[in-house]
């Protein structure tokens, strides 16, 4: 203990931290403090994944029974159009980076703030606008297109396409934002001795996205200016009745839509890199490794496309190229497996509410990465493509991956955020019924999908599939019952949580530093850049009932 | 859409113990510092807004490498004299561009003053010429998609004969007044090949996003303007003037590939 | 008026003579394709366009918008996203040429009804 | 007949009955990928809880300090799977090759999607509903859609090829097992895209139940039926239905209900008289004389249609007349 962290305890009691420091509805919907942006990201991506959550909830309702219980084929088509559409626009591809990474990203750095402010309330604002025409779309005969607008379908449908790709036009746009901004703080905000290779993973993990939401989205964003002008003209660009071509739509759409399943996972990698390390109280096995194949990963994810496409009458000869990369990829996420696997061994394990999210991560990626190897095979992706055996492949990745991570990534910095601890015991219990729920939920669409049912049927054949469908919706409300727990606790705890301490897991990254929750300029001094991994001098201060660092000196251990 | 704005507006400024100037945002360290972050944030934009045209090189790319004969004939019905002109007016707004950034970082408030005037005069006249190329587009018929009714005044304009589909012969000639620019234009025989409409959708999807991003420049040089009129810049703080030309030559450059590939086909 | 200007912060001035001179050659080239448009050069019409439009671009690019004057990134940025639009274009162009007599195939037996 | 009889073959936890040649190649290597991503699995779930457990977090122990990389290790755990990986690409590279190449001579069978049923064409112009396909032949499908993209999918075929408009597409296959399967659309293609559910009817070389005794005799369905009913199959097998209504409710074309004998105008002014001959002529040219109110989208039959069913299609008219 020294003297230096009573000073800045007095000194937190003294300045209001940044949810306190100005008042009343502007304060917050034109701030441009990244950490109430951040917050206001938090609020908006949940209420849209309790929208999609609801949609995946009634569609699966409906297909407890073959037949027709409460929506027939255009109402179902329209749950699971707007499900995919809403998760995938409005949720995930937003959720950790501008969300989580908004937070955390300038408090890693020991900076003040992202490099544009503005741009970042901007991008808030383009998620609102966004966000409102999907709203649109709701009030107007919704989307009946599938969340992929695949032509010609898109081009005849009769419902409100050209709101629902305008919504996502400019969607695309705060993403792009949010890209920019990060690129550049990165670059360029970093404290002096945070060298490249003494970057948290974190921070790793949202560079690699960035690149990716700059380089991916604009090409989402013509796809769909295309759709519409074709929807408007019959430009014959897409539409093959008007001497379009489908396939070309298809390349276009994956060209982004691929590369965002890894602005997806990217980002959860990073936070079980961080989780993983700090409740094991180890450093990182295979830094580097780890580093280089999130770049790795965010650039090859490019030339994977068209594995989207093997069945769609795309040429052999793409095929196979794709397929061939689409394996490169798979190399760079085992290391990532086998170095958290590393850390653990000889650490000091907490199985804190965090670390339980970062071991179900692994447990659930590991599936998720592991049934993509059966669909990166061409031949037995053939039989797999548009079965349920994609739909639960997809569903480990982005909510057995990225929805738990990001989970985990929301109980390790809720202290951080709002100043509280929330009940241990509570958050653990929902976190393994969301665990069990998903894995009965999803785990029977395996088999399912090999025994070939496919896709976007409401209706299916009795005999065959019946008993698997009742699984997967007995799952999906335990996975609810779990969500909404979790959504109790945690709010629970902003009422009557135990205070935070600054720094409550023993982390050694720059954010636990800043006072929970942070002042509006969040440090009250610059703070020293350590080792992020090393552990060495945090030792656990009853007196704070948090970790303190025992010495002050400025770290100059090395990779 | 540029993110100029975001980062040369006025910085929200509070008390700092070091007197710093005001323009200096308070989570950069100096002016150096700002003017680096925003001009990468500026780099990183352009490379969206190329791969944001590269989807419509990519399907101009796919359908002229496959059908060559719709671009072909298409292209006659294009004024390559307007395109031409409108090259040289783009290049000559992107020169007081550059030459504006000059006059920001020397300080020179009056050139300064000038050279952006003149650059938004160059977008206008661009604009003002594109006008007059789609009105006649829009009179001939020659549109997108279902709108596409290409007029036979037209057709007999550039050359083709109308009535019979199969047109024989006759020189190709541009409605440019001179004829000496009629000379080389190779006639294309044979009757209109089919599909001829998405050459007219690519065209206008490619020259009207292209046509956005001038009005877009304007609206952030006409801000630029008001802003150098204020005296807002100076040679330690010329961020936004640099930036917002690196957009306008960007917009220049996508138009120096546009022209060749529409309007000058054989 | 020499090359030497700096304005504060060290970034480099353009003189009016290197911008005149930019200007002048993209005007030049300008109408060197124009020229070269009327006269059909065969197989090599696109090429000689294109040579002559990256030219003009790289002219832009490196003087008007002082690329090579700038830090090397911006350089690495913008061709990284070049070669990213390459992989892009020439994979769906590969691809198309591919399973173009698919669509021949269909288009004649339409046109046949 | 032949649609009663029992799916054949058993299925696995994982498949349904493999009854083409190329299956049990697919299968085998799904299980290889299965077994290894298995054996990974538990592999590293065992590594993962053995460490959870014995490094647990106690009072006052420090983790003890270990290497932070490995050179070794990391080599060895970045070639393994790679090698791993080579090996599957290959495999479905060379599998997927052997899928997407049709050998020369292949029995041909065109396929016809549309919103949303199959139309299946065989070589001697008969068109069914129902796919029928005989054992132990390699047989082609010509696939092309009318409309939007729909997915030819035979899960026991372990067979997949989407089915687009403009152009066409190929899949092949050869039938080992004699039996009776699903057949579906797999891709999204608007409302009733889950009950574009057909079957595939593998029939045995020899016998009565004999493809070819069953293209035979099926294509004579107009001398076997009585006109009307000929005429109605007729109608059901082109696709009438899709434009042309049996209710009153007018389509893309107008409604066949009580249309028999009614004078129309055409779209240019003229009358004309609903019978014999303008059924005959809007058949074979459609674009000829088009009702006023309506488009000239109707495809031509010419050539695709027997003259013996457009007689029948004409009894099958005449008695919606009431």
């Amino acid at each position: 203990m020294s003297t230096t962290h009573t000073q800045t305890a007095v000194a937190t009691a003294a300045e209001p931290d940044y949810l306190s420091c100005s008042k009343g509805w502007k304060s917050w919907l034109l701030t441009l403090d990244h950490k109430r942006i951040g917050v206001m990201y938090l609020i908006a991506i949940s209420a849209s994944f309790f929208l999609g959550g609801l949609f995946a909830l009634a569609l699966r309702l409906e297909l407890f029974h073959p037949g027709k219980d409460f929506v027939d084929g255009d109402g179902y088509n329209q749950l699971f159009t707007l499900h995919g559409a809403v998760m995938v626009f409005l949720f995930i591809i937003p959720g950790i980076p501008a969300a989580l990474g908004n937070f955390v990203l300038p408090l890693m750095l020991g900076a003040k703030d992202v490099a544009f402010p503005r741009m970042n309330l901007a991008s808030f604002w383009l998620w609102l606008f966004g966000a409102i025409f999907f709203v649109f779309v709701l009030a107007s005969g919704g989307l009946d297109t599938g969340w992929t607008f695949y032509t010609p379908y898109s081009v005849e449908a009769q419902t409100a396409v050209i709101f629902a790709a305008t919504g996502a036009f400019i969607l695309g746009f705060s993403s792009i934002f949010t890209g920019i901004n990060f690129i550049v703080t990165i670059h360029k905000m970093r404290p002096a001795g945070m060298t490249w290779f003494r970057m948290p993973l974190f921070l790793w993990g949202m560079y690699a996205t960035a690149i990716i939401q700059v380089l991916a989205t604009p090409v989402l964003g013509i796809t769909l200016l295309l759709l519409i002008f074709e929807r408007v003209t019959g430009a014959g660009i897409f539409d093959p009745h008007n001497g379009g071509d489908p396939i070309l739509f298809q390349h276009f759409f994956w060209f982004y839509s691929h590369p965002a399943v890894y602005i997806m996972i990217l980002p959860a990698m990073a936070i079980v890199s961080e989780l993983v390390s700090v409740f094991s109280r180890k450093p990182i096995f295979g830094y580097k490794m780890i580093a280089y194949s999130s770049v790795a990963i965010a650039l090859l994810g490019f030339l994977v496309w068209g594995h989207h496409m093997f069945t769609s009458g795309q040429s052999k000869l793409a095929g196979a190229i794709f397929s061939a990369l689409t394996f490169s990829v798979s190399i760079p996420s085992a290391i990532k497996v086998f170095n958290w696997l590393a850390t653990l061994y000889k650490g000091s394990i907490s199985l804190a509410t965090p670390m339980l999210y970062a071991l179900a991560f692994i447990f659930l990626f590991l599936i998720g990465g592991l049934t993509g190897l059966f669909l990166g095979t061409l031949s037995t992706d053939v039989h797999l493509h548009d079965t349920y055996f994609i739909v639960a492949h997809f569903h480990y990745v982005m909510v057995g991956g990225t929805l738990f991570a990001f989970l985990g990534g929301l109980h390790y910095w809720w202290p951080k955020m709002f100043g509280r601890m929330y009940s241990a015991r509570g958050s653990a219990i929902a976190c393994l019924v969301s665990f069990v729920g998903f894995n009965v939920a999803f785990f029977p669409m395996f088999p399912l999908g090999a025994k070939g049912m496919p896709r976007r049927y409401w209706y299916y054949l009795e005999e065959d599939f019946i008993s698997y469908h009742q699984l997967a919706t007995v799952g999906t409300v335990l996975l609810g019952c779990g969500l909404l727990g979790i959504v109790v606790v945690l709010l629970k705890s902003l009422k009557n949580g135990e205070r935070a301490p600054a720094n409550p897991w023993g982390a050694a990254t720059m954010e636990w530093e800043a006072a929970s929750p942070p002042i509006h300029h969040n440090f009250h001094h610059t703070p020293a850049v350590h080792d992020p991994y090393d552990f060495g001098d945090l030792r656990f201060d009853p007196a704070q009932g948090g970790y303190a660092r025992t010495s002050n000196a400025t770290a100059t251990a090395t990779h | 859409m540029t993110i100029a704005n975001q980062v040369a507006a006025p910085p929200h400024v509070e008390e700092h113990a070091a007197p710093r100037a005001p323009f200096i945002a308070e989570h950069f360290e100096g002016a150096e510092h700002q003017f680096e972050s925003g001009k990468l944030g500026m780099w990183i934009f352009l490379v969206t807004e190329i791969l944001f045209f590269s989807g419509m090189f990519c399907a101009y790319a796919v359908y002229r490498s496959q059908h060559p004969e719709i671009f072909s004939y298409a292209s006659q019905f294009l004024d390559s004299t307007m395109g031409g002109i409108n090259t040289v007016v783009l290049i000559c707004s992107s020169l007081t561009a550059a030459w504006s950034v000059r006059c920001a970082q020397l300080g020179q408030r009056k050139g300064l003053i000038l050279t952006l005037a003149l650059t938004i005069l160059g977008a206008f006249g661009f604009l003002g010429i594109k006008y007059v190329e789609y009105s006649h587009k829009f009179h001939d018929g020659l549109l997108p998609g279902k709108y596409y009714h290409v007029q036979s005044e037209a057709v007999a304009d550039v050359g083709l004969d109308a009535s019979i589909p199969a047109a024989t012969e006759g020189e190709s000639h541009e409605a440019a007044p001179e004829p000496a620019h009629d000379s080389g234009h190779a006639p294309v025989e044979g009757p209109e090949p089919a599909n001829v409409k998405i050459f007219f959708g690519i065209y206008f999807a490619m020259t009207g996003v292209h046509g956005l991003h001038v009005i877009i420049g304007i609206g952030v040089y006409v801000w630029l303007l008001v802003r150098a009129i204020k005296g807002h810049f100076r040679p330690d703080y010329y961020g936004p003037v640099d930036f917002t030309a690196l957009y306008w030559h960007l917009v220049d450059l996508i138009w120096i590939f546009l022209f060749p590939l529409l309007y000058l086909i054989h | 008026m020499s090359h030497e200007e700096h304005a504060a912060g060290g970034a480099h001035v353009m003189s009016p003579k290197v911008l005149l001179g930019i200007w002048g050659a993209l005007i030049f080239l300008t109408a060197l394709t124009v020229w070269s448009a009327q006269h059909d050069l065969g197989r090599i019409d696109l090429v000689v366009a294109m040579g002559i439009a990256t030219i003009k671009a790289s002219l832009v690019a490196l003087y008007f918008m002082h690329l090579r004057y700038d830090k090397g990134f911006h350089g690495v940025v913008i061709i990284g996203a070049l070669v990213f639009v390459f992989l892009f274009v020439s994979m769906v162009l590969l691809d198309r040429n591919q399973y173009q007599a698919d669509i021949d195939a269909r288009t004649i037996e339409l046109e046949a009804r | 007949m032949m649609l009663t009889l029992a799916q054949a073959g058993e299925g696995t936890f994982w498949f349904p009955a493999q009854a083409a040649e190329n299956a049990a190649k697919v299968d085998d290597l799904f299980y290889f990928v299965l077994y290894v991503s298995v054996f990974f699995f538990l592999l590293i779930m065992t590594i993962l809880s053995i460490f959870v457990i014995r490094y647990r977090r106690r009072e006052g122990v420090e983790p003890e300090k270990s290497p932070s990389h490995n050179t070794v290790l990391e080599i060895v755990w970045s070639v393994i799977p790679t090698a791993l990986v080579v090996y599957m690409f290959y495999t479905g590279f060379t599998g997927y090759l052997e899928k997407r190449t049709p050998p020369t001579g292949a029995y041909e069978i065109g396929v016809t999607a549309q919103k949303w049923s199959w139309n299946f064409t065989y070589p001697n112009g008969h068109t069914t509903n129902v796919l029928h396909v005989p054992v132990g032949v390699e047989t082609q499908m010509v696939m092309t859609s009318e409309d939007v993209i729909h997915s030819f999918f035979v899960p026991a075929f372990r067979e997949k090829m989407d089915v687009l408009p403009g152009r066409y597409t190929k899949a092949w296959f050869t039938p080992t097992l004699v039996g009776t399967y699903d057949l579906f659309c797999a891709e999204y293609c608007g409302t009733a895209h889950s009950e574009m559910i057909t079957k595939v009817v593998v029939h045995p070389q020899d016998g009565p139940d004999s493809f070819e005794n069953w293209l035979r005799e099926d294509s004579d369905f107009l001398t076997k039926l009585s006109p009307v009913e000929g005429g109605k199959k007729v109608y059901q097998l082109r696709g009438c239905g899709q434009c042309h209504s049996l209710d009153g409710t007018s389509g893309n074309g107008p409604s066949f209900k009580g249309a028999w004998g009614t004078e129309r105008t055409l779209a240019d002014g003229p009358k004309v008289v609903f019978d014999e001959n303008y059924v005959r002529e809007s058949i074979l040219m459609p674009k000829a004389k088009v009702l006023a109110g309506y488009e000239p989208v109707m495809p031509t039959f010419q050539g695709r249609i027997k003259d013996e069913e457009i007689t029948a299609l004409i009894a099958f008219l005449k008695s919606l007349q009431q």
